[in-house]
């Protein structure tokens, strides 16, 4: 099983990579020691949105399923999420049943869709645009839900107001509970987040995962190798957009609120953006430029306030036109080709030996 | 009662004309180069910010709304030189950089030239027909939407550059090898495509409120009949308005706008799903 | 040099012209984080509020300061984003640990901030005028709310113009909660409610509406829409000939359409303002003299920009009176309903049950000419209603918005 | 010798076109079966109805004593069939090595794999080229390396749909031997083919598809010996 975290289908491998990864998880689990708590938390909820961008990145990046929707499973979990937790009284029963039930729920609802759409031979662009429909149909929904009539249990949905009153998530414990906020946020998504990355590494570079590339380039063709494409697509589908889904719980725990412009435009773009700009074909440059994209985004918007949008268009638009692989990916082919060039091998596929 | 036949008349003449004319210039940039422009509102916007301000310099109306078609159209022939054409060969990519465009340009506009800016006022006032007042500038602009549809099938189908861009966009290699100078026919393409944006701006300018996002209003509609309609402007942008404007007018009428509005992202699902070249591939499988 | 520089200097400097009068300053400033929409589909509303605060900073730093210490403005742009107003809210509270939290232009951004500031307990002041209802004890809302605009307003303009009403709403909860308001107040005059309609936001094209109104033939319409897509409703609404008087909490002295319209558009437009430019009372023209000194290009001076100049002056009292910024000594300055401030309206007091302000209510119409004219003066109205329905923090801090359709349980 | 494959009153309509009409054939097993016709005779769609790409408008399809009319073509790959496309059809992105692994992954004990690869590189040629993106390979080996991957996975029916096309006559050799050498290691082959000597070399039977029907069928020297195949295709260049 471990050794399927190196393959062909992730960037980095042996003792140089995995050194590196640990020193940047070292440094991860050392920095609230001596970082202000604002900092931590703040690097907590930057984690909430890579579980995002890495459903995308398999299902875009090594599957070629550019879907327009995370934030519709985003949203599905997330007022899931809110209407369980505070139907069940919060608290950790509440809390917990909510984060099963929105994942349930984005599992779901993108078994349906993804059912309707994959085995109606929808795919390319159109993919991209029917899953945006129902993403802009959902929150145009939910904006409409202002009046009290609009309640599921106790869960008033509120509009375009967003929802409110749920707990943050709680785990069983004395007093009430352990409630998920602040340094322990960030450590639990730490945990979560290398979980999440070392597992879909080891599915990348499994059978599993060479068929999902296999399928990326030429569908048609691994259908003749025998593979049951839509199958493997349904189920790339449900497990990015899941991942999307625990986004979306982990966003409403985090500020206890949710509200349909999570689901709209401009947020649905913004996963694409992410995975874009890292290197959609890689699960690392994911993690990695989806982070620092965020500060980034982030940054700017605190620092240079008006032209803040500016430089983040340009910033988009010079990566696309410069870097065409992606920032972080290019960054690393960049690493190889000079690491490689020292070994004298002919070019960073020589790699692929499984 | 003949002011109800002709209020449902004029009614789904406002819908298809804002259809058309906001999906004209997309579905050109889209079937032609297989672009899909998300800078395609910001065009607009530039068509409606130059028809203001030459406005306001004192220009006659009409001469204001050429002059904003034609900022539209020379930018688009720039941007497509600059940004465009490395793209060609990676239609997602060309998504995210017009994405930014669109963000640098509203955003600069709000830096530069201020968050709001001075209306124009619509003119022609109105006419009355039965119990109802109308206004007239609205018949304008269904006109004008014909219009664009009579040019788009001239420009097409009778002159060179259209003969040159059908052989473009059915076979790009062959084309060239007949002597088609690819890259100016894209050029050109893209520029009608922001040229008719412009010109839809151009055209809406005195009847909207104008602030640098005000392309958005433009996005979702013009997308829609994209869609519905296909890759191509002829056989399927002027269908896919027709069943469009039906279904929303109708929607509008009975249920309201909401239900207007999530009904016709329901018709997308249901027609790519049913159609997945839209009328376009629909027209041209019964024709073929 | 970026606007946070900017903006610590020009009150750094305003305070070193204070210095000889008022002598050496005591203690560390006094932060206020402050989170205004200065880019995105709001930037026209929240660059108003941003010169309001700034303003009214700089005056209290000409004047010493608030108990001895200078006041810093730290000003964030949350570009319209509900989640980037989470992130800025946490940033102000944790990390600069503010001392007030003000600002926020729609009312979810309000909400999207109110559940951190409560968890944080810090003191937050709203600004806007809003659909009312919000019982919170970390929070003080400054702007006018539906008792204060509609309870003068409507009443006036069905004896005005009559009881056939049209109701064009944003299908958003301002628009649902302030329709149910119209009801509540209009119902018991015997007004005919001759159509209504929720048009969803973004929508910039209105054919079916004018013709809906044509049908309906009301007297007058009460408009509660939003946004600028929206307001393309007027231009389309006089292309098509239909002239009718209107009525809404929300247009000229906040959205200043008079300004940005062409002449003729708005002719017909009432509203009840406690402020707009054009008031014209010497208090108010020292302050629009000040105002356009400092910014000259100003479009215009709305109502939210000027209750962001309030909301400073309102804390300069409280914190004076309570002498300390902690939330606890500031709610026991206002507890006795006394604390107020003479603003260019008027005097304004903030009502300690619900933490929300009085008003001074004017009614105000626009002419064929977009000349403001004042119909009528209200004099002080109180916000009374979340007293009514059972608000009383008090004793107890809910934390809840209530509406005319979710009352609190007694 | 038992049949592998059988068709029978197979067509197949496009609107108002019969591409395919009431095809019967049988392919048995072991045996090396070309599939000839000019351009037009339905060749490739009769290949696409084979191998599921199309559904039959009517007649049945059987494939190891299974009715496999209605199956999805991967279900027909997992019954034991393999196709080389007409068109070179590689992972151009991905690796030589990678698109052999991706075929053979669940054919091979994962143990054997990395061995299993190396000898199928030898065979096709390709030792050298394991670590180049496929589409960095020249035409002909492009087309080996797709018969190698339609080899990986060890089908009981191999389906080559103009394995020469653009190959030069060296090349063309060369791969009529390996279709030998697979078929006499059990492999039965279908494949339709232009290049008449590419013909002679391996087949042991041919079907002559005309305008859609089956027009001859027989060994190699009966079709070259009928005198109507000879007119409505073999004519004039190949008939020597």
């Amino acid at each position: 099983m471990l050794k399927l975290l190196d393959g062909p289908q992730t960037m980095g491998r042996g003792p140089a990579f995995w050194g590196a990864a640990g020193l940047v998880l070292l440094a991860a689990l050392a920095y609230p020691l001596f970082a202000d708590p604002y900092d931590v938390g703040n690097f907590g909820y930057f984690f909430v949105w890579i579980f995002m961008a890495l459903g995308l990145c398999l299902m875009w990046g090594l599957c070629g399923m550019l879907s327009f929707g995370q934030t519709f499973f985003f949203g599905l979990a997330g007022y899931g999420y809110g209407v369980i937790a505070i139907d069940l009284g919060n608290g950790p029963l509440g809390t917990m049943a909510g984060l099963a039930a929105g994942l349930v729920l984005a599992a779901a609802a993108a078994a349906v869709l993804g059912y309707f759409m994959i085995y109606g031979r929808i795919n390319g662009v159109f993919f991209g645009i029917v899953t945006l429909s129902v993403t802009l149909a959902l929150a145009y929904f939910l904006g409409q839900t202002a009046g009290p009539e609009w309640a599921i249990g106790k869960a008033r949905l509120n509009g375009f107001n967003g929802m409110q009153g749920m707990d943050p998530l709680t785990f069983p414990g004395p007093d009430g509970g352990i409630v998920l906020e602040e340094t322990l946020f960030y450590y639990v998504l730490i945990l979560g987040l290398v979980m999440v990355y070392l597992l879909l590494r080891m599915l990348a570079n499994s059978r599993f995962g060479n068929v999902l590339v296999a399928i990326r380039e030429d569908a048609e063709r691994a259908e003749l190798l025998g593979y049951d494409v839509r199958r493997y697509q349904l189920a790339v589908f449900v497990l990015g957009s899941t991942l999307a889904g625990l986004s979306g719980v982990l966003y409403t725990s985090w500020g206890q609120f949710i509200t349909p412009s999570s689901i709209g435009l401009p947020a649905a773009s913004m996963p694409i953006i992410w995975v874009a700009f890292s290197g959609r074909t890689d699960l690392t440059a994911t993690l990695v430029g989806t982070f620092l994209l965020l500060l980034g985004f982030q940054s700017l918007t605190i620092y240079s306030q008006e032209t803040a949008l500016v430089l983040m268009g340009a910033l988009l638009m010079a990566t696309v036109l410069f870097v065409p692989r992606g920032f972080v990916l290019g960054i690393g082919d960049l690493l190889a080709r000079l690491t490689m060039r020292r070994r004298r091998e002919p070019r960073p596929a020589a790699a692929a030996e499984v | 009662m003949l002011g109800n036949l002709f209020a449902g008349f004029y009614q789904f003449a406002d819908v298809f004309a804002f259809l058309v004319l906001s999906a004209a210039g997309l579905a050109i940039i889209f079937g032609m180069m297989g672009v899909i422009n998300m800078a395609h509102g910001e065009f607009v916007m530039c068509g409606v910010y130059v028809t203001a301000a030459s406005y306001h310099a004192g220009l006659p109306l009409p001469l204001a709304q050429a002059c904003g078609t034609a900022v539209a159209f020379l930018i688009g022939m720039v941007l497509e030189a600059v940004v465009i054409r490395p793209l060609y060969t990676r239609p997602l990519d060309s998504l995210l950089v017009t994405w930014g465009l669109s963000l640098v340009v509203t955003q600069g506009t709000l830096v530069l030239v201020g968050s709001t800016f001075p209306g124009i006022g619509t003119p022609l006032g109105g006419f009355r027909v039965g119990d109802y007042t109308f206004s007239a500038y609205r018949m304008v602009l269904f006109a004008a939407a014909i219009g664009v549809l009579g040019f788009v099938w001239f420009l097409f189908l009778r002159t060179r550059f259209g003969i040159q861009a059908r052989a473009v966009m059915q076979n790009p290699g062959m084309a060239q090898a007949l002597g088609v100078r690819r890259n100016r026919v894209y050029a050109l393409s893209f520029g009608v495509g922001a040229g008719l944006a412009g010109f839809c701006g151009a055209l809406y300018a005195p009847t909207m409120s104008l602030i640098p996002t005000m392309g958005s209003s433009f996005i979702v509609e013009s997308f829609v009949t994209v869609v519905v309609g296909g890759s191509s402007v002829l056989l399927g942008t002027a269908p896919a308005a027709v069943a469009l404007a039906v279904i929303r007018t109708g929607l509008n009428a009975w249920y309201g706008q909401i239900i207007g509005q999530i009904g016709l992202l329901v018709a997308v699902i249901l027609i790519i799903r049913v159609l997945p070249d839209g009328f376009t591939g629909w027209l041209t499988r019964r024709t073929a | 040099m970026n606007r946070r520089d900017l903006l610590l200097g020009t009150a750094g400097a305003s305070l070193a012209a204070a210095l000889p009068r008022t002598g050496q300053a005591a203690g560390p400033p006094i932060k206020i984080g402050l989170l205004e929409d200065i880019s995105g589909d709001l930037a026209s509303i929240g660059l108003p509020k941003l010169h309001g605060t700034q303003m009214a900073v700089d005056e209290v730093n000409a004047t010493g300061g608030i108990l001895g210490r200078k006041l810093e403005l730290i000003h964030l742009d949350p570009q319209g984003d509900n989640a980037r107003y989470q992130e800025f809210t946490r940033r102000l509270l944790q990390r600069d640990k503010v001392d007030v939290l003000i600002g926020g232009i729609t009312s979810a951004s309000r909400e999207a901030v109110r559940p951190i500031v409560g968890r944080q307990n810090a003191f937050y002041i709203y600004t806007n005028q809003y659909e009312g209802g919000v019982c919170d004890a970390n929070m003080l809302s400054v702007g006018a709310v539906p008792e204060q605009q509609l309870s003068t307003l409507l009443p006036w303009m069905v004896e005005r113009f009559g009881k056939r009403v049209y109701t064009v709403a944003a299908d958003y909860n301002f628009g649902h909660l302030s329709s149910a308001w119209g009801k509540s107040i209009m119902k018991p005059l015997g007004v005919e409610f001759v159509g209504e309609e929720f048009i969803p936001l973004g929508v910039s094209q209105f054919a079916q509406t004018i013709q809906n109104i044509q049908r309906a033939k009301p007297d007058w319409l009460y408009m509660l829409d939003v946004g600028a897509a929206q307001s393309s409703f007027y231009e389309q609404k006089n292309a098509a000939g239909v002239r009718l008087p209107m009525a809404s909490p929300v247009k000229i002295m906040l959205g200043f359409e008079h300004k940005r319209f062409p002449a003729g558009v708005m002719k017909d437009m009432y509203a009840a303002a406690n402020w707009f430019e054009e008031l014209d009372t010497p208090e108010a023209k020292a302050f629009v003299a000040r105002w356009r000194a400092k910014y000259p290009d100003e479009v215009y001076i709305n109502d939210m920009g000027y209750n962001a100049w309030v909301a400073i002056m309102l804390y300069k009292q409280l914190a004076e009176k309570a002498k300390s910024t902690k939330l606890a000594d500031l709610r026991g300055a206002m507890a006795d309903g006394t604390l107020g401030v003479d603003a260019p309206e008027g005097r304004i007091v903030i009502d300690p049950k619900s933490q929300h302000c009085s008003h001074r209510m004017r009614l105000i119409s626009v002419d064929g000419e977009n000349k403001i004219k004042i119909e009528k003066d209200f004099g002080d109205i109180q916000p009374f209603w979340l007293g009514q329905v059972g608000c009383n923090l008090l004793q107890s801090n809910p934390r809840e918005q209530y509406t005319p359709d979710n009352l609190p349980r007694r | 010798m038992t049949t592998l494959l059988e068709l029978q009153g197979v067509s197949r309509r496009f609107g108002g076109f019969l591409a395919v009409r009431e095809v019967d054939l049988a392919v048995a097993a072991g045996e090396i079966h070309c599939l000839i016709g000019p351009n037009g005779a339905g060749k490739s769609t009769l290949f696409k109805l084979v191998v599921g790409r199309y559904e039959p408008s009517a007649g049945r399809i059987h494939f190891r004593g299974h009715d496999v009319t209605r199956d999805a073509p991967h279900s027909r790959v997992q019954r034991g069939m393999s196709i080389k496309m007409q068109a070179p059809s590689v992972f151009r992105a991905l690796p030589v090595r990678q698109n052999l692994h991706i075929a053979m992954q669940h054919h091979v004990p994962p143990a054997e794999l990395a061995r299993e690869e190396e000898r199928l590189l030898e065979l096709l040629g390709l030792a050298s080229e394991g670590a180049r993106p496929a589409g960095e390979l020249s035409h002909g080996q492009q087309q080996w390396l797709e018969i190698g991957m339609a080899v990986a996975l060890k089908p009981t029916l191999l389906l080559l749909d103009e394995p020469t096309a653009g190959l030069s006559p060296e090349e063309t050799f060369r791969t009529g031997e390996l279709v030998q050498r697979l078929a006499a290691g059990g492999m039965t082959v279908l494949a339709v083919e232009h290049d008449m000597s590419f013909v002679k070399q391996i087949a042991t039977r041919v079907t002559v598809l005309h305008l859609g029907q089956v027009f001859a069928r027989g060994t190699v020297e009966e079709i070259v010996a009928d005198p109507r195949v000879a007119e409505i295709y073999l004519g004039v260049p190949h008939a020597a």
